[in-house]
């Protein structure tokens, strides 16, 4: 990698260690440790933001790494690891598909997403036009992550993930969004928290366990008509 | 009180809104009859006096144009008063006064609906029945002719309490709505680009033949649902018994016309130059359902549903006519065109007068027998002899007999019929004489259905005991029978004055015309030089002066005096009641001519019965072949959907992502 | 100003009945709230109608005639549905479905709803758009669980999950739009979010990066405008929150989604100068129309037939968009306002139908006319009203849309024809049993608010048979600013 | 309305009224001598009547007003159709009142009148009666009605007088097609005035009458003017035949009214051949059961069918 200076190598080797998280993230099956992935993803973030910031001169960015370290690294993996705590749900079941399989459709989704990004990286104007790829890898990664789980904690997991991937698009692809508009979307995530932490105390007095088999009674087809 | 109009089109307006005043008057007081029923329903008839005077006087004059300032914003509704519409007001106006006036002795307390209630919907019935026929853009077009599938609907579930009337109301308004959605197509296709809904746009729009086609088609479908054309008739046996006697009348002898307004409309005003296949695929379901529908009506045991499935054959006759209108048309005959023209317009008025007579009829009885089941009837010409002979005057007119008025349109058709040999279309020269064939096969069957009708309900021996206790209709149900009663002799007797009349529609309508008569003006002679001729007066005179003269003679010479005896009996035992026909043993003939027409469920006694019991259930078959697929593959497509949507989340997490992968795979 | 008091008080009441939500007068103070918006709504309409477009707080917000009759809407459904839901409350409260804490959460959750809706109509910023949808989400979502039951916190998870799924996509597509901005605009990256200057550079703007941001916001949105095959929280988030949430996600979350949807479609449209964004629509909006029209054969929860059909009504509208061109823009628009009023009014009728006979199975509803002939009309009226059944304004739309659907896309009548008497069947055959025959309705402790159902009903009607011409101006304008076709 | 055509209207209707019942009389004797019995009085007919004339009327109870009305209206009917149809000359003021398809009409009046009498006082015979006759009735109905379009599609009008005219006029042209509706029309003056093989005029076993059910319960006056219309009614089916199938001799319009008389022997030696023939087709066929009755009107039809398609395919 000649010519290319040291915080660009850093940067795309953050988007590397992302992209491997989030392949971590897909076939590990223990809560706690997805909790910390996502927590380690959140940190990776919050380097690959530094060193962007540090690049490019922007002092909002400071900020939106510094709203990253608080919110994706340290509060919310917190919160997490209480919920699991107090919930006691260390183990996600066996998933819908099997871990070689979902890796398979993973690398399969990487290289479709790599074709997506093509166009887009050839437009950027910004240094690290290449990372936005890994940014959509990490996005549908994160997505087939929701789709593959069967406990409601993963699935968070794999839908905060998701929120790190577009944090991250939004930096590779333009050095962030506007300032408002990161503050909306860091509140919105904050309170979506929340809000999941009272909706899993509610389904677990409702049904004690978070196992989402129990949410599949509204429904359309013949099982419903005997439900009935 | 409205203020003096100056013109047909506003006294016409005034009118119209009088009746819906009339109805929302109702709401004052709903549940007083005497307000209701012997002030609202006359003044309601006396409206409609006026609408038929107005209107018919206005036939002649020229054209009028309106503007209502309601309606979507770049289009207001825009209101056209011509010759058509004119007849067809007329028409409203006349019968809905003989049926309101019914109504308002007809009305009782303890049905479902209140009486005011009814009111308004009864009379938003007839405005709304009055607007489509002065509709001139599409979007009143449809408010209105909604309206009016709206406002029966409610009519029609007035019992709503009773599961089969639910059920007919259901059926009645779905298909309703369906055909009105495909009459919205139909517009929308004739508006040719022109983003105009206006008709004078749809007129001045030249389509492609194709784009006309697919129009005349789409009309066709749309306006054969309400018209209750088979195989689109369902409804009609069931919709318009379900409803109280009165609207049963409103419904088949006027509703159905507007379907035949509305075909008029467009495919001679609207879309301007028929072609003449269009014609024959008129007529082939206008044969098919004028057949289908005598003969199940043949068959019927339900006096009301026999109505209603004699109105499925008019209609069907009705549009025969239209057809046959088309075809000459189309192939530049003016003269038969125009003669096909009248006649079915004729019918169209002869059967609005003599079907709501026989409708109201089996109402009064319906009311002092509270009996509508053949079966349980009979001998009621002695109990109720007003009901009993106006309505042997509907029937004969209904069966085509001289001379009364259904004869009178039906000789006028088979004429058209019959002079149709010049056609430029050879298998068209084959197949008309065909058609006419099948229409004097209707006719004669019609004859039938008819003396059974009569026969089984009014002459014979009543054959249950409370029928002795039946009470003839009241003085204003007997007003109102005896006006349309003295409609249908009318027709009978003065067509001359009514084909005059007739010429100026169809003048105006398709630019046709019948060559001025030559003949006095007693006589009918169509196609002057054709010499053929007819004159229901001096037939009738020449009837009376024989009996007259027979009567006269077998007095004069032979006075023996009359005793009365028990009948004969044959030697048998005892002679009852129930050794009479019933309606379905008079039917038996038919059902078994007909056979392959009706999908039949009989049960039959064995010879050693101890109580031997015999069941014949008609069912209609293109119900059972047509309607039930029909709604098993909906059902089947829905649980086929249903499948997609069971209820965990990760499918529905899939769905969105194989969704979105798609899409940026499509858009890549 | 007048802007400025419609998004304070919505939030303010928020927080007041926050605070204050579990008292006897909280839904009078609801009511309060809901109506000043509803006059600073109304103050604003005037404004806009004499000045023309309006921009504030440096053009982060502004008010044209696209947005601000759906402002309007918004406000009066909102005010409505308050009203509405003062006695349905209780009537809930009565029958020990809900307790006061509970109460209080509906009550501050439902301005902070309004709120959201206000900010993202108004809004100039994409971004902000999205922030607020997703706070619409959020601050409903636990409305939807409010009765704590078991199908209640699904149809809520379902909700929360799938709209948060597809809102994140949106954010990557807002992300792409302002990717694309931004090197269009050069300098003025600040401003590179706001819609009047997309607008204004939109020719400018990079085809294949908007047509991939058009996707991501389109799955996104379209999820929470209902669009199949993303609809599927829909039906369950309607039928188990409580009604008057029902009305206003029905009514106004569906709209306000759309509206963001075709905000896009406009800056797309403009940047590829191809039909595929109204293709895509058109293909959603006919797919929804289908979907539902037969999931509505197989209901038997007089809610979830409703939603359903709300659905169908929403396919409808994107379809029109997707045509495109003056008429049927103008129908989409008129069809968005009679919708949300007509449903929201079937569905004050349907919960006080339900709470009457104690059940949401249809089954178990019958004869409402014979003892509450107000919500029996109210319901038979207002399902004839969405069936499109003339004079009602829902046919008036319908009416524009077959007629130009038969003449710039005939392939698709036969569809929306078999479509449109499927739902017919479905609908009109559940409501009429519900509302004719033998009743099976009780008496209510407290006393039913119609009077929101039948000026709903009476709007769609007037709608139906006069539509003012500020009005139909709106309309107009705002047809022609979305263009297409 | 010129002298002759009321002195021609007058005359026709008079022959027809004398006529008829020795017309059926003539029948009834050929139909002996050929079963070889001994033959009655060609007047039996006339007595028959005669005597009905004389006899109290019994009536049964609970007979309306509309049973003692019929006889005259069947009566009166079939006197009509009489005046209407040229039997001896055209020139007939009637015809212009009534046309062939009203004259169809008018029978068909007549039929519906007897079938609503007999189902009057409510007897099962009655009702059998009525039944069976509308069932003839209608499908004899548009049988004669194809019958005379085909000879009104030849002399394009259905005015009686123009089309006996017309066909009279012609240099003897042969039509193909009026062979087939003459057979058809044959079938349906059968099956039309109840004789074998569709019905039989002299029983009164109940499980095979049609005729005789109708009138079962009439007695004494309205059942002579009764006999006295059906045998009317046969008569003016024959003169249709003669009408539409062997026209020449009738005085038309142009020829001199002297031909009126001529025309007289010329009709009563057609009526001789008729009776003859019917009564030899009478003989040598058997009685239908009622069901068959559908299928041979059925064949008639037909046939009159094909006379029509014949005609518009040659032309002839």
């Amino acid at each position: 990698m000649a010519g290319v200076s040291l915080d660009l190598q850093l940067l795309n080797l953050c988007a590397a260690l992302l992209l491997l998280l989030s392949f971590a993230m897909l076939s590990q099956r223990r809560i706690v440790n997805l909790v910390n992935l996502l927590a380690l993803q959140g940190a990776v973030l919050f380097v690959a933001t530094l060193l962007i910031a540090w690049r490019t001169h922007q002092a909002h960015l400071y900020l939106s790494a510094g709203l990253t370290l608080g919110l994706k690294v340290l509060l919310l993996p917190y919160l997490l690891h209480r919920l699991i705590r107090r919930l006691q749900v260390y183990w996600d079941a066996e998933p819908l598909l099997n871990i070689s399989g979902t890796m398979l459709i993973g690398v399969l989704i990487v290289v479709f997403s790599f074709g997506l990004a093509q166009p887009i990286s050839a437009l950027a104007s910004t240094a690290t036009r290449n990372a936005i790829g890994i940014a959509v890898a990490v996005v549908l990664l994160s997505f087939l992550t929701m789709i593959i789980r069967r406990k409601a904690m993963s699935q968070v997991v794999g839908f905060l993930s998701m929120e790190n991937g577009l944090f991250f698009g939004a930096m590779s692809a333009t050095y962030g969004m506007p300032m408002v508009v990161e503050f909306g979307v860091a509140l919105d995530v904050l309170v979506a928290v929340l809000v999941l932490g009272i909706f899993f105390f509610q389904i677990r007095e409702q049904f004690d366990s978070l196992d989402l088999h129990h949410l599949e009674s509204l429904r359309e087809d013949a099982a419903a008509r005997r439900a009935e | 009180m409205a203020p003096v109009p100056h013109s047909p089109l506003d006294a016409c307006l005034v009118l119209l809104a009088l009746w819906g005043l009339i109805g929302l008057a109702g709401l004052v007081r709903p549940r007083s009859l005497r307000y209701v029923g012997r002030t609202l329903f006359p003044l309601g008839a006396l409206c409609g006096l006026a609408l038929a005077a107005v209107a018919f006087s206005a036939i002649g004059t020229p054209t009028e144009h309106a503007l209502l300032l309601v309606g979507l914003p770049d289009l207001p509704m825009h209101l056209r008063r011509d010759a058509l519409a004119s007849l067809f007001l007329g028409l409203l106006g006349a019968v809905s006064a003989g049926i309101s006036v019914f109504a308002a002795g007809y009305f009782r307390r303890g049905q479902g609906t209140s009486a005011g209630l009814l009111c308004l919907q009864y009379h938003l019935f007839l405005a709304s029945m009055g607007f489509v026929l002065l509709a001139d853009d599409a979007y009143a077009f449809m408010v209105a002719w909604e309206s009016m599938a709206l406002a029966s609907y409610f009519l029609v579930t007035t019992q709503h309490s009773l599961g089969e009337i639910r059920r007919a109301g259901f059926l009645y308004l779905l298909i309703a709505h369906v055909g009105a959605l495909a009459i919205l197509l139909a517009f929308g296709v004739m508006q040719g680009g022109s983003w105009q809904f206006t008709f004078d746009a749809m007129r001045a729009a030249r389509l492609p033949p194709s784009w006309a086609a697919a129009a005349f088609l789409l009309a066709l479908f749309g306006f054969g649902t309400k018209a209750g054309l088979a195989p689109l008739h369902v409804w009609l046996p069931e919709a318009h018994p379900a409803a109280p006697s009165p609207v049963s009348a409103l419904m088949s002898g006027v509703m159905l016309k507007m379907a035949v307004y509305g075909m008029l409309r467009v495919s001679f005003d609207l879309l301007g130059t028929p072609q003449w296949w269009w014609g024959v695929s008129a007529l082939a379901v206008g044969l098919f359902s004028a057949l289908y529908g005598v003969v199940f009506a043949a068959a019927q045991t339900d006096m009301k549903r026999l109505l209603a499935w004699s109105s499925i054959e008019n209609v069907g006759i009705i549009f025969t006519g239209v057809g046959l209108a088309i075809v000459f048309h189309g192939a530049g005959m003016p003269a038969l065109a125009a003669l096909a023209l009248i006649a079915l317009l004729y019918h169209a008025l002869n059967h609005a007068f003599m079907k709501s007579l026989l409708f109201c009829s089996t109402g009064a009885v319906l009311h002092s027998t509270g009996e509508r089941n053949l079966g349980r009837l009979g001998g009621l010409i002695h109990r109720m002899p007003w009901v009993a002979w106006l309505s042997l005057i509907g029937a004969l007119s209904l069966a085509g007999l001289p001379p009364l008025n259904g004869f009178v349109s039906e000789w006028l058709l088979l004429q058209a019929f019959l002079f149709a040999h010049q056609v430029p279309h050879t298998f068209i020269n084959m197949l008309l004489p065909l058609g006419a064939a099948l229409v004097a096969l209707a006719a004669a069957l019609a004859a039938y259905v008819m003396v059974k009708f009569y026969g089984v309900i009014f002459l014979g021996q009543p054959r249950e005991a409370t029928l002795l206790h039946a009470h003839d209709a009241n003085a204003l149900e007997r007003l109102g029978l005896l006006w349309l009663a003295a409609g249908c002799v009318a027709l009978g007797l003065m067509p001359t004055q009514v084909v005059g009349t007739l010429r100026a529609v169809v003048r105006e309508l398709a630019h046709v015309d019948l060559p001025d008569p030559t003949a006095p003006w007693w006589l009918l002679e169509p196609l002057p030089g054709r010499l053929a001729s007819y004159s229901g007066l001096a037939l009738l005179l020449a009837v009376a002066a024989v009996v007259l003269l027979t009567f006269l003679g077998v007095r004069l010479f032979y006075h023996r005096r009359v005793r009365r005896a028990a009948p004969w009996d044959c030697g048998f035992a005892r002679l009852d009641a129930r050794m009479q026909d019933t309606a379905e043993g008079f039917g038996q003939p038919i059902r078994h001519m007909f056979e392959p027409f009706f999908a039949m469920r009989r049960e039959l006694p064995s010879p050693f019965d101890r109580a031997p019991r015999y069941h014949v259930a008609i069912a209609d078959p293109l119900w059972l072949r047509l309607y039930q697929p029909l709604g098993s593959l909906v059902q089947r497509i829905a649980d086929a959907f249903a499948v997609l949507q069971q209820g965990r989340i990760a499918t529905y997490l899939l769905y969105s992502f194989v969704t979105l992968v798609v899409l940026l795979a499509v858009v890549l | 100003m007048d802007f400025l008091l419609l998004l304070a008080s919505p939030l303010t009441g928020a927080a007041v009945l926050a605070l204050l939500g579990a008292r006897r007068f909280a839904p009078e103070l609801n009511i309060a709230f809901s109506l000043a918006t509803f006059l600073a709504a109304c103050a604003l309409t005037v404004h806009v109608v004499s000045a023309g477009a309006l921009s504030f707080a440096h053009e982060q917000f502004f008010i044209d005639p696209f947005n601000v009759f759906l402002v309007t809407l918004t406000a009066l459904v909102g005010l409505t549905t308050a009203i509405f839901s003062r006695p349905y409350m209780r009537i809930e409260i009565e029958h020990g479905r809900v307790r006061a804490p509970q109460l209080r959460l509906y009550h501050s959750m439902y301005q902070l709803f309004m709120s959201t809706m206000l900010v993202a109509l108004t809004t100039n910023n994409m971004g902000l758009v999205w922030v607020a949808m997703e706070g619409a989400t959020l601050s409903t979502v636990l409305l939807v669980t409010l009765y704590r039951t078991g199908a209640s916190l699904e149809a809520g998870w379902k909700y929360f999950v799938l709209c948060g799924v597809g809102i994140a996509q949106a954010l990557f597509g807002t992300l792409l739009l302002y990717f694309a901005a931004e090197h269009a605009l050069g300098a003025e990256g600040v401003r590179a979010l706001l819609w009047t200057h997309l607008n204004g550079v939109k020719g400018q703007l990079e085809p294949k990066v908007l047509s991939l941001a058009f996707v991501f916001l389109l799955v996104g949105y379209g999820t929470k405008v209902g669009l199949a095959p993303l609809h599927n929280w829909l039906p369950d988030a309607h039928a188990e929150g409580p009604t008057p949430i029902s009305a206003v996600l029905s009514g106004l979350l569906l709209n306000v989604a759309l509206y963001a949807v075709v905000r896009c479609k406009i800056l797309v449209e403009g940047s590829l100068h191809s039909a595929l964004p109204s293709q895509m629509l058109m293909g959603f909006g006919l797919l929804s129309v289908l979907l539902a029209a037969f999931f509505l054969w197989r209901q038997r929860d007089i809610k979830r037939l409703f939603a359903y059909s709300s659905i169908e009504h929403m396919g409808i509208i994107t379809f029109a968009f997707g045509m495109g061109g003056a008429v049927a823009n103008f129908a989409a628009l008129l069809h968005m306002t009679v919708h949300s009023l007509t449903k929201s009014a079937i569905f004050f009728a349907a919960g006080h139908a339900a709470q009457k006979s104690g059940s949401q199975l249809m089954d178990h509803i019958r004869g409402l006319i014979t003892l509450s002939p107000t919500v029996g009309w109210g319901l038979m009226m207002g399902s004839l009203a969405i069936l499109g059944v003339p004079p009602f304004g829902v046919f008036a739309s319908e009416f524009l849309i077959l007629t130009t659907a038969m003449r710039e896309q005939p392939w698709a009548t036969p569809l929306l024809l078999a479509a449109l008497g499927v739902a017919f069947a479905a609908i009109f055959g559940r409501v009429q049993p519900m509302v004719f025959g033998e009743t099976t309705a009780r008496r209510l402790p407290h006393p039913p608010a119609l009077l929101p159902v039948f000026v709903h009903l009476g709007l769609v009607l007037a709608l139906g048979l006069y539509i003012p011409p500020y009005l139909a101006d709106w309309y107009r304008a705002a047809a022609r600013l979305i263009g297409g076709g | 309305m010129r002298p002759i055509g009321i002195i021609t209207q007058l005359l026709e209707l008079i022959v027809a009224l004398a006529a008829a019942p020795l017309f059926v009389g003539w029948i009834n004797q050929c139909r002996a001598w050929l079963q070889n019995r001994s033959a009655p009085s060609l007047w039996l007919p006339y007595r028959g009547i005669r005597k009905l004339f004389h006899k109290d009327a019994v009536i049964a109870a609970g007979a309306s007003p509309l049973f003692r009305l019929a006889p005259y209206m069947v009566f009166a009917a079939m006197v009509v159709a009489a005046g209407i149809i040229p039997s001896m000359g055209t020139r007939l003021p009637l015809t212009q009142v009534a046309d062939a398809i009203a004259l169809v009409g008018l029978l068909a009046t007549a039929r519906v009148f007897m079938s609503l009498a007999a189902m009057d006082i409510g007897t099962a015979f009655g009702t059998l009666g009525a039944r069976r006759e509308m069932m003839v009735g209608f499908l004899a109905e548009p049988a004669l009605l194809m019958v005379i379009f085909v000879a009104s599609l030849i002399s394009a009008t259905t005015a009686l007088p123009a089309i006996t005219e017309h066909l009279a006029t012609q240099s003897l042209g042969l039509y193909p097609s009026l062979a087939f509706t003459a057979v058809a029309f044959l079938m349906v003056l059968l099956a039309e005035n109840a004789r074998i093989p569709v019905d039989n005029p002299a029983t009164h076993l109940e499980l095979t009458m049609i005729h005789e059910a109708l009138l079962l319960e009439y007695s004494a006056r309205h059942l002579a003017l009764m006999e006295w219309a059906a045998a009317l009614k046969l008569f003016n089916y024959a003169c249709i035949g003669f009408a539409l199938f062997i026209p020449w001799g009738v005085s038309t319009r142009g020829s001199a009214p002297v031909t009126l008389l001529a025309s007289l022997p010329l009709l009563v030696a057609k009526l001789a051949v008729a009776g003859a023939v019917l009564a030899l087709i009478e003989t040598v066929s058997a009685k239908l059961r009622v069901f068959r009755a559908p299928e041979f009107l059925a064949t008639a039809f037909l046939f009159a069918v094909l006379g029509l398609l014949v005609h518009l395919l040659l032309g002839a």
